[in-house]
């Protein structure tokens, strides 16, 4: 039996090493380009990051087995609220932003702060070990579309609804707020 | 009656409601203002009187009532050691449920009910609160008719006025902690307002204090006590499982042994102490006082000399068991009532304003109440309470009838003479300061003699404070008798135009005085010491004390304090011993055989139950002496300066202008008076001022100042810049994370 | 299929607001012209949004303490409990009293808009799904929705500087705290295998020798985010940066709605969150219990001396909001028996005082503007007698003043801190609120003690749905300062039906 | 897999990181809600990583996390709707999308 698994094991140990070197690499690109959307001063080109971000975000989905979320993430975030954001960035012909921000005590405080409160963060997601992993398969269909529209349309019909409710009051508002009214 | 007790503060709650809808939307002349007004205060003076009635004539017709309906009633017959006492609850208030308690009974754990309600209670001591409170409000509404005729907010002084007597009633009536807590701050927000009343007038020229600002700082003085107060009866609620004045003392007195000298008890009491100086002016907290004299005088003379103001020495006999197991308590009350009471006359003797001096002395005559209290003479305490509010109240309305004539100053040194012009209120004014003096016979003899004689031969006085309160009671005397001799005596130093006008108040307010100093003049003998109808051959005819002492008595207090003595720390080994009586006894016997403690003390102790001793003939003859001199060397000091200061002063008067004439005398007066005071003792009356003024005022205004300047700085934080906000969450964040992760 | 229809009728709380918002949102293009119509459907609605929750209420106990289900499957989505169901009362109330406030003021303004009342049905209803559910997704998406709507009431009047920048300050800071709360959300999920509260509790509780089966640190910095969430909506400091500005910004009758439905929205959330999700395990409960702790003090104190240095009354009273906040924290702290019912009495009245309170203020209008500096409200006394007695009344209840409501709550919460074991916050507490009292005792010398004005003589006209809240605002604030039993009583029933599971 | 779950862990948490600080150094108010979708992006990188390796019926991956993140997605675009429209009001007002001019409400 161990003869038979051996190998067996060898090829999955060996796809599993492609996929962590691609989950690594798309990592990286992640963490670099949201690096550069927030220090960027030129809003345009922080937002083509933010695409950048969005994808390579997207492709660790995929490689987490999520596909139908890569998808959603690709058309949803990237597809439409990055372009929502350039158009109206584009509209109101912003650029470069002026120079001067907080004072570099601030900066400070606020790096230190932050780099606190990463280091917490990381500590605490160095603590998360799944008890069952070892051995676990899984799931049939796991990360589908079918697997989610199940879920969505019987679990989750409730909250499905909220959402639109939401979706619904930002809609009314975006046009309250933005329109020009017709008495003008 | 008594079911209805509700009625006594609804009606001026009502007059409160009328005179200030209808008043403020100007649909009620003056006339039905103050009528309305009179009426809902008579009407509490009646309801409280037929109340009283009711209950002189025995509760027993209401015991079957109380069966029908167990919730609602609580009626206790006079029986044995306990007092007559009835309450009445008319409806929940705070239902908290049940709660478990532990420690203290030797069953260990008990369940008890939060539940607060709408209660109200009766016995002999509200009783009297509640016609003093009554009679004295009714008095002095009575006289606003005339004192603030023709004032624009006439009916917001009624009004606020109303309110205030509902409040009092309130608080005087209350069956448990948080119902007279209500009345406790009601009062306080009542004198607020009122004491704000001219707003805007600059009332002190030397620190440009407002009106509205001297109404603002007793507020807050008394929220500081308040809160003293809060925590003194959660303490309680805590330990007792109840907010119920009667169910506290009987839990305290029924384990005694338990409870004597415990810490807890002491804790309890010296936070309802800091209360009650709050409320009552004490030391610390008495800065406000004097300040609050910006308010129209039939005010100073209600809220803040009649009745208001006692509402501590109220507190403290209506809680007299507890303290009673809390001597350590008891000894600072003692010991700051008699500082009080000191500190407050030397400095009332520095005062050209006729109603700070007679706040100073309001702050004196309280501290000698405290010290009543503090040393177990809780009934002589309430009787100078009594007779406090009458000689006081007469002493203000007084100066109020003289101020109003007097071109509405307040300044002794603009008086002088006016005896001539206001021969009524010279009248009454002086057999109040005669009272208050302690002229013999008369109410403040009775009353504050008893108190000081109680400090000396009570087992919890001690000679040093009778000296003490003995030196005060001459600087009362004194400094009385100069207000007397600067504003009635010598020659009249008012401006042109005032003198002009000088007459008799109006007769709405001279009855009023005439009747305040009847009281003064005779409801001493309502409660004559023993001490004194001793002195004449008649047994005692203390009818004050006869009616007030079993409700103030200290019940089981002399086993408990001997038990400790000599079985431990505390009675947790033998509070199962059988009763507190058998526990005396054998405490005694123990005495005996081992000779140890004071044998002869306990044996006092247990002839007078209040821990008071029998003084001999002779020292009670040598008591009243000493009173007669304390009363004699402040008049004869008094005299000396002021009515020889002001004849040489009238010799002065020469052919100068008026204002040269008034500036030289000013520089008289104040020469003559550093002769009197020469040296130390001048020191000592600046010194106190001083202390008032930087060290006292100062610590209040000093956290006032420091939390605002907190605060200016603290908003500097709130930039209006959208990324400093964040930092902050981010900061909070990290805060958070930082505890909860450890 | 009766099944079926008691699903829905256990959502109704929800569902009403939200598809009556929906209604109202499409006929608001036909009824533009009708304003009084649309005005009296939006109220008349609302008073259904109190029935519906009052009627389930009142009938919950035939149905036992219910924790019916809506949703499929018996994923628990919706959960009408006592808890939810009062507090739905008290949001449509506050919404109710909001939308009799609005059409005058947003008039005066110029800045009414018909959507404003769609947006507070659909706020109302974010509010039900906060607090009406076990799930923190549900939870997540009702404060959303309620979020969204109030980014939006809160720019209503655009054409206003003032507006907009409390719109972009509320939404930027509003978003960034949104941020928190997923990644909160995600660490609890991934600690706990779960998004619903009571598998979050069961995995606490089985976490054992560890906090959480799936990691410990997780558990705890996902606890710590979620807090942090809420703390910003309840404005506990430093989370509350954005309070005063904002409440100043909106206009006063959305500052109402805000400072009273989103408080009491929060802290239902919270009491669920933290004492049926959380409180399974007493290692995690002492942490959260020690986090809320400090963030009580700090927000008791910093709200009150903060407040003393405020001269526009608007500002006075946010800040004043933050303060009242941190007497809520210190009840939250309290175990389930002893505090759930005060937080929920406190909120009660704190809606009504509040709300009031802010009436009041929104009569003070000066050519659109807010005319709420310290001194418009001098000699008010004068010029409107009834309304500086209404104010007064508030004052005096905010100040925690015997007989009045706010006093019976704040003592309520005093004693739950004290029997809870936290002597020293009660002290505190007990400090900030003399503190306190020195702020509101500046608006009422300015109100009872100050001459008017000279240049704002003009007559003050207080509309008549105005007066309907105050009327409504002051009867309750006095009502349940002296006969708090026949909301306290009910109310402590409901630590019963949000008990943990076994 | 362990490791890969860790690393998409701890990217997530440096996302968040670097999403907050964004809200910093910014001025535009249009940079500092793209941090902010940062911050949501870092949740929702959280969610899925976990979600794979969660215990659920009949093997590994439970399928909350992936409509939590669906979910989000769609708040998020609810929230970009909303905080744009408003950016947008600021622009007309004041001409300029910098939270530097934020400052009428402060003290």
């Amino acid at each position: 039996m161990d003869a038979l698994l051996t190998p067996a094991c060898c090829v999955a140990l060996a796809a599993i090493t492609a996929v962590e070197a691609k989950l690594y690499i798309a990592g990286i690109v992640a963490l670099v380009s949201g690096l550069v959307v927030v220090m960027h001063r030129n809003s345009v080109i922080g937002a083509l990051f933010l695409v950048l971000n969005l994808l390579s975000v997207a492709v660790m989905f995929a490689l987490l087995d999520a596909y139908f979320m890569a998808v959603l993430q690709v058309l949803i975030y990237a597809g439409a609220i990055v372009v929502l954001i350039i158009f109206v960035l584009m509209l109101l012909n912003v650029g470069r932003e002026p120079r001067g921000g907080p004072g570099l005590g601030v900066r400070l405080m606020a790096l230190l702060l932050g780099l606190a409160m990463v280091f917490a963060l990381v500590r605490a997601v160095r603590s998360f070990t799944p008890g069952s992993e070892d051995g676990g398969v899984l799931t049939e269909g796991y990360g589908t579309v079918s697997q989610l529209g199940e879920a969505l349309f019987n679990q989750y019909f409730y909250p499905f609804e909220v959402v639109s409710l939401a979706l619904v009051a930002a809609m009314a508002g975006a046009v309250l707020l933005a329109k020009r009214y017709l008495e003008d | 009656m008594l079911p209805y007790l509700l009625l006594i503060p609804l009606a001026p709650l009502l007059g409160f409601v009328l005179v200030g809808v209808l008043g403020a939307s100007g649909l009620l002349t003056d006339r039905w203002v103050h009528r309305i007004a009179v009426a809902a205060s008579l009407a509490a003076l009646v309801f409280s009187c037929a109340a009283v009635w009711e209950f002189s004539s025995g509760l027993d017709h209401l015991v079957p009532l109380a069966e029908e309906d167990p919730g609602r009633f609580l009626v206790q017959p006079d029986e044995g050691d306990s007092p007559a006492r009835f309450s009445v609850t008319y409806a929940p208030w705070i239902p908290l449920g049940d709660t478990l308690l532990r420690g203290w009974s030797s069953t260990g754990e008990r369940t008890a009910s939060l539940t607060v309600g709408w209660t109200l209670s009766f016995d002999a001591l509200t009783a009297i609160m509640l016609l003093v409170v009554a009679g004295v409000g009714t008095l002095i509404h009575v006289y606003s008719i005339g004192y603030m005729a023709g004032d624009p907010g006439y009916s917001r002084f009624f009004a606020y006025m109303n309110l205030f007597m509902a409040m009092m009633l309130t608080l005087v009536l209350g069956g448990n902690i948080l119902v007279m807590f209500i009345g406790w701050e009601g009062v306080g927000l009542c004198s607020f307002l009122l004491i704000s009343y001219y707003y805007d007038q600059v009332f002190d020229r030397e620190s440009g204090l407002t009106c509205a600002d001297a109404g603002r700082k007793a507020f807050i003085t008394n929220r500081i006590g308040d809160m003293a107060f809060v925590l003194g009866g959660l303490l309680l609620l805590i330990t007792f499982g109840t907010f119920d004045f009667y169910a506290i003392s009987d839990a305290i007195d029924g384990s005694s042994e338990f409870w004597y000298a415990s810490l807890l008890l002491t804790g309890v009491g010296l936070l309802l102490f800091i209360g009650a100086t709050g409320k009552s002016a004490q030391i610390p907290l008495y800065v406000w006082l004097p300040d609050a004299m910006a308010g129209p005088t039939p005010v100073s003379a209600l809220i803040h000399a009649a009745t208001m103001v006692t509402a501590g020495v109220y507190m403290l006999a209506r809680m007299s068991s507890l303290f009673w197991h809390a001597p350590g308590a008891m000894l600072v009350v003692a010991v700051v009532g008699c500082l009080t009471a000191v500190f407050a006359a030397t400095m009332g003797m520095a005062q050209y304003d006729i109603k700070k001096a007679l706040a100073y002395s309001t702050v004196s005559q309280l501290g000698y109440m405290f010290l009543g209290a503090g040393v177990g003479a809780f009934v002589a305490a309430i009787f100078h309470l009594v007779t406090h509010a009458f000689f006081k109240a007469c002493l203000f309305l007084g100066s109020g009838s003289v101020i109003l004539r007097a071109g509405h100053s307040n300044d002794m040194r603009l008086y002088g003479g006016l005896k001539k012009w206001m021969p009524v209120t010279y009248a009454t004014f002086l057999i109040s300061t005669l009272a208050i003096a302690g002229f013999p016979l008369m109410s403040g003899f009775m009353s504050k003699d008893e108190i000081l004689a109680r400090s000396l031969f009570s087992t919890r006085g001690h000679t040093l404070l009778w000296l003490f309160g003995t030196f005060g009671a001459v600087m009362t005397s004194f400094y009385m008798f100069r207000a007397v001799y600067m504003t009635f005596h010598g020659e009249n130093r008012s401006p042109e135009w005032v003198r002009h006008q000088l007459k008799e108040s109006p007769r709405v307010m001279t009855g009023v005085l005439a009747v305040l100093a009847a009281g003064a003049l005779f409801v001493g003998f309502l409660g004559v010491p023993e001490g004194v109808s001793k002195l004449v051959g008649l047994g005692n005819v203390n009818w004050f004390e006869h009616q007030l002492h079993p409700v103030v008595a200290a019940r089981g207090v002399v086993a408990a304090a001997s038990h400790g003595e000599h079985g431990g720390q505390a009675g947790v080994d033998t509070h199962e011993d059988p009763a507190a009586d058998s526990a005396y006894a054998s405490a005694l016997t123990a005495d005996e055989a081992t000779g140890h403690g004071e044998p002869q003390a306990l044996e006092i102790d247990v002839i007078r139950e209040g821990l008071v001793a029998h003084p001999t003939l002779g020292q009670e003859w040598a008591l009243f002496g000493v009173g007669l001199g304390v009363f004699l060397a402040g008049l004869g000091l008094a005299s000396w300066a002021y009515g020889n200061n002001m004849r040489r002063a009238a010799a002065m008067a020469g052919s100068l202008g008026f204002v040269r004439r008034l500036l030289h005398r000013k520089w008289f007066v104040d020469e003559l008076y550093d002769k009197l005071v020469i040296g130390p003792f001048k020191a000592l009356c600046r010194g106190a001022d001083a202390i008032d003024r930087t060290v006292v005022d100062g610590a209040v205004n000093l956290a006032g100042i420091l939390t605002e300047i907190s605060g200016q700085v603290i908003k500097l934080f709130q930039t209006g810049v959208v990324r400093h906000y964040a930092v902050w969450l981010l900061a909070g964040t990290v805060l958070v994370l930082w505890i909860v992760m450890g | 299929m009766d099944y079926q229809l008691f699903e829905i009728w256990t959502a109704m709380p929800t569902l009403w607001p939200a598809v009556y918002g929906l209604l109202l949102l499409l006929f608001v293009p036909a009824l533009r012209e009708d304003r009084q119509w649309l005005w009296g459907f939006a109220v008349a609605g609302m008073v259904l949004t109190i029935v519906v929750p009052s009627y389930m209420l009142y009938h919950i106990g035939s149905y036992g303490d219910y924790r019916e289900t809506a949703g499929m499957l018996g994923m628990e989505m919706v959960r009408a409990d006592r808890l939810s169901l009062s507090l739905d009362i008290l949001f449509g109330v506050a919404g109710l009293l909001a939308l009799l406030l609005m059409p005058v003021y947003l008039d005066r303004a110029r800045a009414y808009r018909p959507e404003v009342y769609p947006l507070t049905f659909l706020s109302v209803a974010g509010m039900t799904i906060m607090v009406g559910t076990d799930n923190l997704m549900m939870i997540f998406l009702g404060l959303e929705v309620l979020s969204i709507s109030l980014y939006v009431m809160c720019g209503i009047a655009r054409e206003t500087p003032t507006g907009i920048e409390a719109a972009l300050k509320y939404f930027l800071l509003g978003a960034f705290s949104t941020g928190f709360l997923v990644y909160g959300v995600a660490l609890l999920y991934g600690a706990t295998g779960s998004l619903d509260l009571e598998g979050i509790a069961s995995a606490v509780a089985l976490g054992a020798p560890g906090l959480a089966p799936y990691g410990d640190g997780m558990l705890l910095a996902g606890m710590a985010l979620v807090i942090v969430a809420f703390a910003f909506k309840i404005g506990a400091v430093p989370f509350h940066f954005w309070t005063p500005d904002v409440y100043q910004g909106a206009p006063t009758p959305v500052t109402a709605f805000m400072a009273a439905g989103t408080k009491a929205a929060a802290f239902g959330v919270l009491l669920r969150l933290l004492h049926t999700g959380l409180s399974s395990s007493i290692d995690v409960s002492s942490r959260w219990i020690l986090a809320l702790s400090v963030l009580a003090a700090a927000t008791m104190i910093i709200g009150n001396v903060m407040a003393l240095v405020q001269d526009r009354v608007k500002r006075l009273l946010a800040f004043s909001s933050v303060a009242h906040a941190g007497y809520l924290l210190l009840g939250l702290l309290a175990p389930l028996d002893v505090g759930v019912a005060n937080v929920v009495f406190y909120l009660t009245v704190y809606t009504f005082m509040t709300i009031g309170a802010f009436a009041v203020v929104s009569v003070f209008q000066d050519a659109g503007h807010d005319a709420d500096h310290i001194s418009h409200f001098s000699g008010l006394w004068s010029r409107h007698p009834v309304l500086a007695v209404t104010m007064a009344v508030f004052l005096l209840s905010l100040t925690g003043i015997p007989p009045m409501g706010g006093f019976t709550c704040k003592y309520v919460i005093f004693l739950s801190a004290l029997r809870a074991g936290h002597p020293l916050l009660a002290l505190i507490m007990g400090i900030a609120a003399v503190i306190g009292a020195y702020y509101y005792l500046r608006v009422l010398v300015a109100m009872f003690f100050k001459p008017p004005e000279q240049e704002l003589s003009a007559e003050i006209v207080v509309p008549s749905p105005t007066r309907v809240v105050l009327a409504v605002s002051v009867v309750a604030t006095v009502l349940l300062g002296i006969l708090p039993s026949y909301v306290l009583e009910p109310l402590s029933r409901i630590s019963a039906s949000l008990a943990m599971l076994p | 897999m362990s490791e890969a779950t860790t690393f998409c862990l701890i990217v997530s948490a440096v996302l968040f990181g670097i999403g907050t600080l964004g809200v910093l150094p910014r001025r535009s108010a249009i940079t500092i809600l793209m941090s902010i979708e940062i911050m949501l992006n870092a949740g929702n990188l959280a969610l899925i990583a976990v979600s794979r390796v969660l215990p659920g019926q009949g093997g590994l991956g439970l399928v909350d996390g992936h409509v939590f993140v669906l979910f989000v997605l769609a708040i998020a675009a609810a929230e970009a709707a909303v905080g744009l429209a408003i950016v947008l009001a600021l622009y007309r007002l004041k001409r300029s999308t910098d939270i530097e001019v934020l400052r009428l409400l402060r003290w």
